[in-house]
């Protein structure tokens, strides 16, 4: 391994020069496999749940070109069903899910904090592994017939369905405790691995959305762990507590399963915002405005979130009072999501703004979640909602939520930290045309639902009538340019581990504890205990000439 | 049965014909008024600062205050005012929704893979939702088999159809004329084709059509009130008379055929053989079909299913 | 460098385990005294007095609490909020699935 | 407190943390974050426990009548002894005392699997009685429903067995580490993490007894 040639490094540069980075400090297989650097099961991650995006875009598209026209198109009704379910088990359990945590998350908690490793490395690998074990059962599930149920296995239908109900279910319920695992680490981290300093209030706002969200990953998931032991036990055994023709009530699943999927969702958008506040601040060249308020707001979500479950269920004949008191709590959780985006724009606002690519994500993220959101009012407000239900308008407004939400946040997180993962800078130019090409492939792909939503077009439809052709079109090439501008993504970054010039330690003028590592970092993280500072004293930090990085003041003198 | 579709309405609504319809419609526009104002907002000034404050006019940022209480307030507690606005009107009209009026007329729906059973208060069965205009009218839903979701989006109106229980939904239709129900909660195969039509008739003209309707069996020869039956009850949805597969077999040329079951056994395809399919499917099925049908046991009367089987007779051999 | 945990006291042992027995032992007898409505107040009272006795004692909470009775009594906050919430939407909408139960006993 | 234990704190000491105390406060932490992992996993039951019980509170009756109390209780008795042995193997690794450490985790082995044993006497019973869950419930003399309750049983005690029997095996893993003498005042995280798990286990069951056996 060849030192790093950049001139702009630490102080102990000359004393650690040799030591290989964490990529190349190890070699073979079983290094990756076993390993117990949480930067190693972060990349692991990565590349794990882009193969789960790519088969479940795959889908996507199967199911978009088979709308191309009303009647069978490409495959049959079943065929069609099992593709919408198996789009939406392995994009939410797969990838969505685990996505920001998993991989950013692992790999920055720990240099964030300034910590050597997160709490349990050991459990963090064994998160990483259930995640491949769960996998397995999904690939099972294909073997065995398939499954139809929707990503909700609604009973009586998926007591009833044939197929891999079973196999789907011990799969998520192993992917549960993967979550699990991961939410437990990542609490016990940030309690019990911050150095001397690290104060709770000093902690980037990164951490305390990742705090947040373990928070719910640890309450809510084993109730979809013993919702679907139960379902398994109604297939196996007959216990019929969700089966009506056996006194059952098959309502009560509804509420086993959104008891743990609606905050689910906000597993899945939390850490997004927690991106986004880096980024803004960082491109802004501002501290982040209002510290304080975002980072209560994430916990403000996260606990409110645990009340609303019920507004999925508005007309599944939930009683009229429960669906009142979902309702209203449904509306108190869109305050905190608000304050987010006014003290992002607060942040903007008379800062010295650069248009890199991660900050276009960050501003994408802004423009798709705003209107992800927004869309959520017609959804909580009980009359509209009658009427939305259970049509397209819905899977617009959760596409918009957890796709121009919680990827574009991820994707904005992945170019930012890219440099620190991997070394490597990647191509403005062939990176920014991946984000137009997603950002306009998106709106095309899916705005159109809203209006086939409020037209009356249900979800989960093979067939549709005739007045909806034009709209399910433009959606259906919306999402063939989403998925081109993905492609490009994803090659630019590739393109970047081998033709990209050597990153700097600091290349964006991060002033988070993250960037006073080197790039990669080594697998210890940090030489020496670095000092706790201000992690928005973005003033403190200068830039020392193109492709050389940011370093804070004063500390140019130690360099030799 | 080809139903007519709604092509009226605005960009965002087909035409709303039921009483209720306007205040939903109300309401969303008033939402998209709030939401689109904010969306404005937030989008003008994010590209105006990203604009305004881009790097190349302003290399350093200028110092401004990292945080500020009172501003932070308003903006949290405005918009809640809004929402609580937003969440009342919401309420109020969705209690209307789940409150029909003691007077309204009542319909029994019973939904099943993949149709739609209505059932008025003389006894008689229909695939197709019938209603007199301007008189309130109350479908109490239930379920045979899985979830089903009756949905008229003409009237705004949804609610699931669960198995074991009764749930209800009503309406004052507005103008008569050929509206459609659809399914809007998954239940399979034939989801998307789960769907009736629903008839909104001119005053005076329900109570013939009921009358009419009622007595079929009087009304037509076996031959034609079976064609009828095998329309109105849904089979259509899943049995085709021209030799196309549906979700079950195709009823051309099955009468008199020799029928290999599941269990390997072959019976002939008689009047005892089609009665018994239709009040107790799962006894006898059909090699190669999933045992999906419900039984129709009580909602079929024994005139009904001679009728039937003479309708499926001149299917018989293949000439339809 | 000893870690600086409690470490319980034989005798706090012991009459944790005795106060645990004889609640048993008061549950098993009350069982067959007819508090009507009350009966599962009774038994569920009983239980979580046994519960917090377990807690403090057993699990060091008195001497260790802090974060790990926070993170317990968060737990429980939240099964309480589940299961009253789903038990109020389900004693609502009782008399739907009652009436259509009735129907099809006569069918 | 012999120098092999101290040698084993620095053995066991992961490099990560500062040291001994620091690994043990973040076990801890973590251990107790699990258990409320558990106690919402279990939570499910308890709700539909709740929701069938107050739609059939007759079936609920007539169903607990089918079980011994005198089992219940018992086994109550066994786990609550249990869970006095594992608090003292706690004390006794802290103070160093090894062989009370061996004896305290036998005798709590020792309870376990005498409450399984009596468990699986229930079992049989309600098996030879045709009283089992769903589909395979087969007592003609029952209210309509009854199925449930036996349903509902067989989860929540199976549910808490599955968990008796994970008990059992970290357990016999903590006494062939104290056997090998791992465990000393300046290492003894696992005893204290196990113990935690094996009181929830406990403190399940404290709900389970009155509300199966007793209502």
């Amino acid at each position: 391994m060849k030192p790093s040639l950049n001139p702009a490094l630490p102080t102990q540069r000359s004393s650690i020069a040799v030591q290989p980075d964490y990529l190349h400090a190890e070699r073979g297989w079983r290094s990756w496999l076993f390993t117990l650097d949480h930067k190693r099961v972060g990349v692991m991650y990565l590349v794990a749940i882009t193969a789960s995006f790519l088969f479940g875009g795959l889908l996507a598209l199967g199911i978009r070109l088979e709308l191309w026209a009303p009647g069978e198109t490409i495959v049959d009704a079943d065929a069609y069903n099992q593709l919408f379910t198996l789009h939406g088990a392995v994009m939410i359990f797969l990838f969505v899910i685990p996505g920001i945590p998993a991989v950013l998350g692992n790999f920055l908690l720990p240099l964030m904090l300034g910590a050597k490793d997160v709490a349990f490395p050991r459990l963090n690998l064994a998160s990483f592994h259930l995640w491949v074990i769960g996998a397995v059962f999904f690939v099972l599930v294909l073997a065995t017939g398939g499954l139809d149920t929707g990503w909700t296995f609604y009973t009586p239908y998926s007591t009833g369905a044939s197929g891999g109900v079973i196999a789907a279910a011990t799969g998520v319920f192993i992917l549960g405790f993967s979550s699990i695992f991961t939410g437990i680490n990542f609490v016990t981290t940030i309690h019990k691995m911050r150095p001397p300093g690290m104060t709770w209030t000093r902690m980037p706002l990164f951490l305390w959305g990742m705090y947040a969200t373990a928070v719910i990953q640890v309450l809510a998931t084993p109730v979809l762990g013993i919702t679907l032991v139960l379902l398994v036990l109604e297939r196996l055994l007959g216990i019929g507590i969700f089966d009506p023709a056996m006194g059952g009530d098959p309502v009560l699943f509804q509420h086993f399963f959104w008891f743990y999927s609606h905050p689910a969702v906000y597993i899945m958008i939390l850490p997004a915002m927690a991106v986004v506040s880096e980024l803004i601040s960082v491109f802004s060249r501002k501290p982040i405005f209002g510290y304080r308020m975002i980072a209560y707001s994430s916990l403000a979500i996260a606990l409110l979130g645990f009340f609303v479950w019920g507004h999925h269920m508005f007309v599944s004949s939930q009683s009229a009072l429960a669906g009142i008191i979902f309702s209203a709590i449904t509306f108190s959780v869109s305050i905190p999501s608000g304050i987010k985006v006014f003290n992002w724009l607060a942040t903007m606002y008379k800062g010295s703004i650069r248009l890199a690519t991660p900050m276009l994500y960050a501003l994408g993220f802004i423009f798709l979640f705003t209107i992800g959101g927004l869309t959520g009012l017609f959804l909580g407000a009980l009359a509209t909602d009658v009427h939305l239900h259970d049509t397209y308008f819905v899977v617009a407004h959760f596409h918009y939520v957890m796709v121009g939400g919680t990827l574009f946040a991820l994707l904005g997180g992945l170019h930012y930290w890219w440099p620190k993962m991997f070394g490597r800078m990647y191509h403005e130019g062939w990176a920014k045309l991946g984000f137009w090409l997603t950002f306009a492939g998106f709106n095309v792909a899916f705005f159109p639902q809203f209006l086939l939503g409020t037209r009356g077009m249900p979800r989960r439809y093979h067939d549709y009538l005739e007045e909806f052709t034009e709209l399910h079109q433009l959606s259906t090439l919306g999402t063939a340019l989403l998925g081109f501008g993905m492609l490009v993504v994803m090659g630019a970054l590739l393109a970047s581990l081998r033709r990209g010039p050597r990153a700097a330690d600091n290349p964006w003028g991060g002033a988070t504890m993250e960037w006073l590592c080197s790039s990669p970092p080594k697998p210890q993280n940090f030489d020496v205990q670095p000092p706790v500072s201000d992690p928005y004293a973005l003033d403190e930090l200068v830039e020392l000439g193109p492709g050389q990085g940011w370093r804070r003041r004063g500390s140019a003198e130690a360099t030799p | 049965m080809k139903i007519v579709t709604l092509q009226g309405g605005g960009l965002w609504f087909p035409e709303g014909t039921s009483q209720g319809a306007s205040a939903v419609d109300e309401l969303f526009f008033l939402i998209l008024g709030i939401s689109g104002f904010f969306f404005v907002l937030i989008v003008a000034s994010m590209v105006f600062f990203a604009l305004r404050y881009g790097q190349r006019r302003r290399p350093q940022p200028e110092r401004s205050p990292a945080h500020n209480l009172a501003l932070e307030l308003a903006w949290s507690v405005l918009p809640a005012v809004l929402l609580g606005y937003m969440f009342v009107e919401g309420y109020r009209s969705y209690l209307e929704l789940r409150t029909p009026p003691d007077d309204a007329y009542e319909i029994q729906a019973i939904a099943q893979r993949w149709s739609w059973s209505f059932i008025y208060p003389n006894g008689h069965v229909s695939g197709e939702l019938h209603v007199p205009v301007d008189r309130p009218v109350e479908v109490v839903l239930t379920s045979e088999d899985v979830i089903h979701s009756f949905f008229v989006r003409a009237f705004r109106v949804k609610m699931d159809a669960v198995p074991g229980r009764y749930s209800k939904a009503w309406f004052v239709a507005e103008r008569p004329g050929s509206y459609e129900v659809q399914c809007a909660e998954y239940c399979g195969t034939g989801h998307s084709a789960m769907n009736a039509a629903l008839v909104v008739h001119p005053p005076g003209g329900f109570e013939a059509w009921l009358e009419e309707a009622s007595n079929l069996l009087d009304r037509l020869p076996p031959v034609e009130a079976g064609k009828e039956l095998y329309h109105q009850r849904g089979c259509v949805q899943c049995h085709s008379v021209d030799g196309s597969p549906r979700s079950g077999p195709t009823f051309l040329g099955l009468y008199g055929s020799q029928r290999e079951l599941e269990s390997g056994e072959r019976v002939l395809a008689d009047e005892n053989y089609v009665r018994e399919s239709i009040l107790a499917p799962q006894a006898k099925v059909a090699r190669g079909w999933p045992p999906v049908m419900p039984t129709y046991k009580g909602r079929i009367k024994d005139g009904e299913i001679g009728a039937v089987i003479a309708y499926l007779k001149t299917l018989e051999g293949g000439n339809p | 460098m000893s870690p600086r945990a409690h470490v319980a006291s034989v005798r706090s042992l012991v009459l944790t385990w005795g106060a645990l027995m004889t609640l048993t032992a008061l549950t098993v007898a009350l069982a067959d005294v007819p508090f009507g409505r009350f009966d599962v107040a009774v038994a569920l009272g009983i239980a979580s007095v046994k519960a917090a006795l377990v807690g403090l004692s057993f699990m060091h909470l008195r001497h260790e609490g802090g974060m790990h009775a926070l993170a317990l009594l968060l737990a429980l906050f939240f099964v309480f909020a589940f299961v009253s919430i789903t038990l109020l939407d389900h004693a609502e909408y009782r008399p739907d699935v009652e009436e259509r139960v009735e129907d099809l006993r006569y069918r | 407190m012999s120098r092999g234990a101290g040698a084993a704190a620095e053995r066991f000491l992961a490099h990560h943390f500062e040291d001994g105390e620091h690994q043990l406060a973040a076990g801890k932490l973590g251990t107790w974050i699990f258990l409320v992992t558990e106690v919402l996993f279990f939570s499910g039951l308890f709700c539909a426990f709740a929701v069938f019980r107050s739609a059939h509170p007759e079936v609920f009756a007539w169903g607990a009548a089918q079980l011994d109390p005198a089992l219940g209780a018992v086994n109550t008795g066994v786990l609550l002894v249990s869970s006095l042995t594992m608090a003292w193997a706690v004390r006794c690794a802290q103070l160093g005392q090894t062989r009370g450490l061996r004896i305290c985790l036998a005798v709590t082995l020792l309870c376990a699997g005498a409450f399984l044993a009596i468990k699986s006497v229930e079992y049989a019973h309600k098996w030879h009685d045709g009283l089992l869950p769903g589909r395979y419930f087969a007592e003609a003399d029952a209210p309509l429903d009854a199925h449930l309750f036996f349903g509902i049983y067989f989860g929540m005690t199976g549910l808490h067995g599955v968990h008796v029997l994970a008990g059992i095996a970290v357990i016999a893993w903590l006494l062939r580490r104290a056997i090998r003498g791992d465990f000393g005042p300046d290492y003894y995280g696992p005893v204290d993490f196990v113990a935690l798990y094996w009181h929830l286990v406990d403190l399940v069951w404290i709900y389970l007894f009155p509300l199966l056996y007793l209502l």
